[in-house]
């Protein structure tokens, strides 16, 4: 679905990414651990159009898109709910669950969705009229991750929908994921908590120091020495 | 240990001078300067003593203002756009001591210039709390402020009202050659100290904290004290700018003095020339100063601002680092097909 | 007494309503592109010139001539995004220099064109007449204008929080990457809040000068630094703030110039050191809720 | 080969633009002589073609380029030469000379001056046209940093425009620098103020017995916040101290900050007329005027106008108003009336010349440059040392009238002399129908010895008047 080729990206003079490849299937759900700085979050900026990459080459279904406009390129299907939520805090729920809507056009598409968005988070449902500014952080992460979801994309980059939140929270939005995954979203996932990453993912990516480094399913890494030492902590 | 230091810097310096003088940047530099010591013994023409060579007197003046400017700024990041304060306030000390107290012009100059530092403090302090478009803004805000009470006529007993002070004696010489060298010498110095400030440590900090403030505090800067800092330096030398330009006038007054003008010539040379380059600042000066002469002699002077209006949206518009850069390239590439290179 | 009162009233609220639309436009592009526009003034400056012309060339359609020049006005703001602000975005320096440049073009433009002598557009006011108040008596035009003045910003109000597009600002505004991950055009956004702002200054401008005067070309700066001082009052980029903080400019002004000894020769520096106050105490402003870039 | 070709095709570029930049620096500027100014009959209206430069007398006006006040100073001084040319010139020692003048922009009008502009404009006009006079001025602050340029070459300078008593007052007290300085227009701000309050006096006095239902008592005053109306200002004052509790009673005067808008402007004038204000004495020489006469034609405010509004001098504020200007008194140089017997051949003549009316500063600078020439006529010298005594001898018993009246000085300032049969200002009212009449003035002074008030001498005959003075209708239906 998603390829990225030889991809370099540098910020002024510091290297960010060094020759990514790399390749997502149809409804598969993959993740990037990493270290913190490793380059996982601008490997999603870059696919999402909000950096433009230095070389390479990105195709998705078969287009190019490096070099696109970030809003044309969220039009073609690829949604990114990014770091630290990221929400219109000034205004209601229903507000930005509408502007995660922008892009579609199709009412009955968007109803569909809202629905099982509703389904997903029903706290969201009670809060619709609330300014997104008030909600506790693992609604206002789930109002992120429902907001990206709204615009019905085909592949989904999340940045690390984990963060700051109790491991009660974290759970709930793992779960919450893997619901998305079955209901047959593509999904890209970064995330810094290595454990619960492997518990989900299919098949995993390890970014360090901008590079690839490793990649397998959660298996296969876990039974890596370096793997369980560093990230997994066993 | 400092003195050694300096001791050691003092014996290098000549072999300092002599690499630096081979370098394409000291050459050109040392050209220029040459060049601007032997100008006005070129003519006795009036017409070039009197008329033109006041021209790059005016020059210089608001060459060292830009830089001032720049060094606020371009290196420290600190955006202000009421930079006329330390111009007028300078030049009304100035013209003040001359015209009243009957002082000598030379110590006049200088003490407007620790007057200059001395609002600058008190200026800098408040405005410290504010950053980006709000300092801006502050810096603004506290011109127009100045503006309107030098102007006021109800105030003219303290502040000398709309009309200023003026004098004959408010001037260097009246022999226009020997102003001409005496603010050549001025601006020497004055870009000199500022390029080496912006090239020493403290002006590492200086960037650094315009660069990124947080990280520059975390890292035990005291950024409050560096600002204050900055903001002495820069209206230390937009002091001396202006109380040159009181003497070149030989009178003061509110619009003339601190007028919003005024700040937005030091923001449009130093842009002009280049924001962060500080030699760019004198480039723009000259530009803007002989784009002006040159018109007004063609005939064409209701069309100055015009003018320059549509090359200031040029210049900006297609180039982001001003004039003095993609000069600088072009003559070092003639200079290096020249030699042959 | 009660005339001093009511004119300290009235004269607030005319000077608060004009101060409130050409800041809501200003506030609005700083919120949504970080963007200071220092040609707002020129536009207002400029709607009052082509209305005087315009009203010289073709006498009989005044209200034609009017909405034309809106239009115009409009579409200038548009080119001044996409010609000049667009390709500078990303430093501030330059955007501030650029349309300091555009406004600076316009005022030297009109100068020569007509010099600075002072015109009236008075045959333009709809409204002749007085009408008296509690003894006080108020000319009809202004009443007109400050209650026009009050709909289009409740309008606006309307417009920025229910319509698509509105929302849409008040996202850009907000977050513009998360915006843009939405599939929002920033920039075309940005295009539309210029013009926005520039129809703003050009309403405000069109209804408010045929009762005041073209007092020269040199008038749009007054406009303009009066304009960036509500913002600085109201917090920059906070609608409400823009509109809140124009009332209390006006009243600041007004109150001055009656009650204070030398007033009317201290109203314009009075509010000037308000703001300094304000700077210094509170620098987001009344209701500016970002922080500091 | 290629790369050697090039760089000898550099070398013989570089050189060339070297030489040719050298040479044109030197031809343009360095060389004797070189840049200077050539006079020539363009320059001399009216003067026979193929003069040389050494034929002409060389006049330079300093004013700004493009503004009213800038333009009708050229105007004047331009069309005085073109008079004294057409007439035959000026003949000195046996050779026939002709009148030229020569402009440089001071940029003084612009409201954000910028004083170095009025400096260098000075400069060019002193030694690189070489004048040998100098006249021009309007904004006092400008013309006392320029006037510089010309005391320091001893050129005589003749002020058409700036009212400030600071100029005559450097005449008095450093004579032996500021010798070159005079003053023909306007009277200084000081007398002025005399001027409005006696004749105001006279028309309150007047108005009084018309109206026996309403005590026409109250006078305020609005004027900009500068230092050449603060001076007026206490001259009225001072004059109007005299008649407090009497017959005139001052409001406190409005001195409000130039950066005025409509609502200021209405503000202040909703204050005088809910103080009750009768005559309202405005001292406005910028863009308050406009703004005030659309609000008082709006309003109809039930008081007089009656002061100093410099824009509505001109004949095309009536246009530029909106028609709004209608009742409006204003002081005024000079109408189409007698004030000398050239008054009227001049006044026409100008208008068939430029197509409006002369600015106060165009008939200052017609009569400077007419002054200069009788000047020279009657020393048959061009050195300035000759020519201030003999415009030192015109003084009130030895005037030499131009079309405005004035050509007398006071001794020791230099300073235009006030009052009839010299220097004095007419009393203009605009008509509803946008015409603009000469009103008489008669004038009354309070008399602290009798303690009341006498007419004293009118401020001009009443045979200069074309027209009498009107209330406007509103305040007659509010006074009668």
């Amino acid at each position: 679905m998603l390829e990225m080729k030889k991809i370099y990206h540098y910020y002024g003079k510091a290297r960010a990414l060094e020759e990514i490849n790399l390749k997502i299937e149809e409804k598969a759900l993959d993740v990037v651990i990493g270290p913190n700085g490793a380059g996982k979050s601008t490997l999603l900026r870059v696919i999402s159009g909000l950096e433009e990459p230095d070389r390479g080459k990105i195709e998705f279904l078969g287009e190019r898109i490096d070099g696109l406009k970030p809003h044309k390129i969220t039009k073609k299907g690829i949604s990114h709910c990014p770091e630290r939520r990221r929400l219109f805090y000034d205004m209601t729920v229903e507000d930005n669950l509408k502007m995660g809507a922008y892009v579609q056009k199709n009412r009955s598409i968007y109803n569909k969705q809202l629905e099982f968005i509703f389904e997903l988070f029903p706290r969201l449902k009670e809060r619709r009229k609330q300014r997104a500014g008030t909600l506790s952080g693992g609604e206002q992460q789930m109002l992120a991750i429902a907001r990206s979801l709204l615009s019905n994309p085909k592949l989904l980059l999340m940045d690390e929908p984990s963060l700051g939140l109790a491991p009660k929270v974290k759970k709930k939005i793992f779960e919450a994921i893997e619901q998305i995954k079955n209901e047959g979203t593509t999904t890209l996932l970064v995330e810094q908590d290595a454990v619960l990453a492997m518990e989900v993912g299919e098949t995993i990516h390890l970014l360090e120091e901008g590079k690839i480094e490793m990649r397998g399913t959660s298996e296969e890494l876990k039974r890596e020495p370096r793997i369980k030492k560093v990230y997994l902590g066993i | 240990m400092l003195k050694n230091e300096i001791e050691e810097k003092v014996k290098q310096f000549p072999t300092y001078l002599k690499s630096w003088v081979k370098t394409f940047l000291g050459g050109l530099t040392l050209f220029c300067i040459i060049s601007l010591i032997a100008l006005p013994f070129l003519s006795q023409n009036q017409n070039f003593t009197h008329v033109f060579l006041r021209q790059f007197t005016l020059a210089m003046i608001f060459s060292i203002f830009a830089a001032s400017w720049d060094l606020l700024t371009g290196i420290s990041g600190q955006i202000s756009f009421g930079h006329a304060i330390f111009f007028g306030i300078a030049g009304y000390i100035c013209a003040y001591l001359i015209s009243y107290q009957n002082f000598p012009p030379w110590i006049a100059i200088f003490i407007g210039a620790i007057g200059a530092v001395f609002f600058g403090l008190i200026i800098g302090i408040p405005c410290l709390r504010l950053r980006g478009p709000y300092l801006a803004l502050g810096t603004l805000a506290f011109s127009l402020v100045l503006l309107k009470l030098f102007l006021m006529g109800s105030l003219s007993d303290v502040l000398f009202g709309s009309e200023g002070i003026s004098d004959y004696r408010i001037q260097i010489s009246d022999n226009p050659v020997v102003e001409y060298i005496i603010i050549l010498m001025f601006m020497i110095v004055s870009f000199i100290t500022i390029i080496q400030v912006s090239k020493s440590k403290f002006g590492t900090i200086l960037k650094s904290i315009r660069d990124d403030e947080v990280s520059a505090d975390a890292s035990g800067i005291n950024t409050t004290r560096f600002k204050v800092y900055a903001f002495m330096l820069s209206a230390l030398f937009a002091g001396i700018a202006g109380a040159c330009y009181a003497t070149y006038v030989g009178a003061v007054n509110p619009t003339g003095n601190f007028g919003a003008t005024i700040s937005f010539y030091a923001i449009l040379m130093a842009s002009l020339g280049g924001l962060t380059t500080i030699r760019g600042s004198a480039l723009g000066a000259f530009f803007f100063i002989f784009l002006e002469y040159s018109l007004i002699v063609a005939g064409a002077e209701i069309y100055v601002n015009l003018i320059f209006a549509l090359i200031l949206i040029v210049v900006v518009r297609f180039s982001e680092h001003g004039i003095l850069k993609p000069i600088l390239e072009r003559i070092k590439d003639l200079w290096d097909l020249l030699l042959g290179r | 007494m009660i005339e001093d009162i009511m004119n300290m009233l009235f004269n607030g609220i005319l000077n608060g309503a004009v101060l409130a639309l050409i800041s809501l436009g200003y506030s609005l592009v700083y919120g949504v592109g970080g963007i200071m526009n220092m040609a707002h003034g020129a536009y207002f400056m400029l709607t009052g010139y082509l209305l005087l012309w315009g009203m010289r060339i073709f006498p009989g359609m005044l209200f034609l001539t009017v909405i034309f020049v809106i239009i115009i006005i409009t579409i200038i703001g548009g080119l001044t995004y996409i010609l000049l602000i667009k390709p500078l975005q990303d430093t501030h320096v330059g955007v501030v220099l650029i349309t300091f440049g555009l406004a600076f073009l316009i005022e030297q433009w009109i100068l020569i064109v007509s010099g600075t002598t002072s015109a009236s557009i008075n045959d333009y006011v709809l409204f002749p007449g007085t009408t008296e108040f509690l003894g006080y008596s108020m000319f009809n035009q202004y009443i007109f204008f400050i209650i026009a003045s009050l709909v289009i910003v409740s309008l606006f109000a309307l417009f920025i929080s229910k319509s698509k597009l509105g929302k849409s600002i008040r996202a850009v505004s907000q977050d513009r990457e998360a915006a843009v991950l939405m599939g929002i055009n920033a920039n075309r956004v940005l295009l539309y809040t210029v013009m926005i702002s520039a129809f703003l200054a050009a309403i405000a401008a069109s209804l408010y000068l045929p009762g005041a005067a073209l007092t020269g070309p040199g008038m749009g700066w007054t406009y303009l630094t009066s304009s960036f001082a509500v913002i600085i009052l109201g917090g920059m980029g906070s609608l409400v703030g823009s509109v809140v903080g124009g009332y209390i400019m006006g009243f600041v002004t007004s109150f001055t110039s009656i009650f204070l000894p030398n007033g009317p020769s201290w109203a314009h520096v009075v509010p000037l050191i308000v703001i300094l106050i304000v700077l210094i105490i509170r620098p987001r402003g009344l209701f500016g809720k970002k922080k500091l870039r | 080969m290629e790369k050697n070709a090039k760089r000898i095709i550099a070398i013989v570029v570089v050189a060339a633009i070297i030489v040719g930049g050298g040479l044109t620096a030197y031809f343009l500027l360095l060389a004797p002589e070189a840049g200077q100014y050539v006079w020539s009959a363009n320059d001399a209206p009216g003067a026979p073609a193929g003069i040389s430069s050494s034929q002409i007398i060389k006049i330079g006006c300093a004013g700004d380029t493009g503004e009213i006040q800038g333009d009708a100073n050229y105007e004047g001084a331009w069309f005085a030469a073109k008079t004294i040319n057409q007439a035959g010139g000026v003949v000195v020692n046996g050779t026939t000379y002709y009148v030229g003048v020569t402009r440089e922009d001071t940029d003084e009008s612009n409201t954000q001056l910028v004083t170095s502009r009025g400096i260098a404009a000075a400069e060019r006009l002193v030694y690189n046209k070489k004048v040998q006079f100098g006249v021009g001025g309007f904004r006092s602050e400008a013309l006392l940093a320029y006037q510089e340029v010309f005391m320091d070459n001893k050129i005589i300078f003749i002020d058409t425009g700036a009212a400030t008593d600071i100029f005559c007052d450097n005449v008095a007290n450093f004579y032996e620098r500021y010798q070159y300085f005079f003053r023909w227009m306007p009277i200084n701000s000081t007398s002025l103020g005399g001027e409005i309050l006696t004749t105001l006096a006279g028309y309150v006095m007047a108005l009084n017995t018309t109206y026996p239902n309403h005590d026409v008592k109250q006078v305020g005053i609005l004027a900009e916040d500068l230092t050449w109306t603060g001076s007026l200002i206490a001259a009225i004052q001072s004059y109007l101290s005299l008649f407090t509790n009497f017959w005139v009673q001052l409001l406190t005067p409005i001195l409000y900050d130039i950066s005025l808008d409509a609502a200021d402007m209405n503000t202040h004038l909703q204050t005088l007329a809910s103080q009750g204000c009768d005559f309202l004495i405005p001292v406005i020489s910028a863009q308050g005027g406009i703004l005030m006469m659309q609000q008082y034609d709006q309003y109809h405010y039930p008081f007089q106008i009656f002061g100093i509004d410099v824009q509505s001098q001109l004949d095309t504020f009536w246009g530029d108003s909106g028609d709004a200007c209608a009742y409006e008194t204003v002081m005024q140089t000079l109408h189409r009336t007698n004030k000398t017997t050239k008054s009227i051949a001049f006044w026409d003549a100008f208008r068939a010349q430029f197509g409006h009316d002369p600015l106060y500063i165009a008939i200052g600078a017609y009569d400077a440059v007419n002054g200069i020439i009788d000047a020279i006529n009657a020393t048959q010298s061009f050195d300035a040392l000759d020519i201030i005594p003999e415009f030192e001898s015109w003084t009130k018993s030895n005037p030499n009238p131009g079309v405005s009246g004035g050509g007398a000085w006071w001794p020791g300032t230099h300073d235009l002399v006030e009052g009839y049969p010299y220097g004095y200002t007419l009393w203009c009212q605009w008509r509803d129908d946008g015409t603009k009449v000469v009103v008489p003035a008669p004038r009354w002074a309070y008399v602290g010895a009798l303690g009341y008030a006498i007419p004293i001498s009118d401020l001009y005959p009443a045979t200069l008047a074309t027209g009498a003075y009107e209330v406007a209708p509103w305040v007659n239906t509010a006074w009668s």
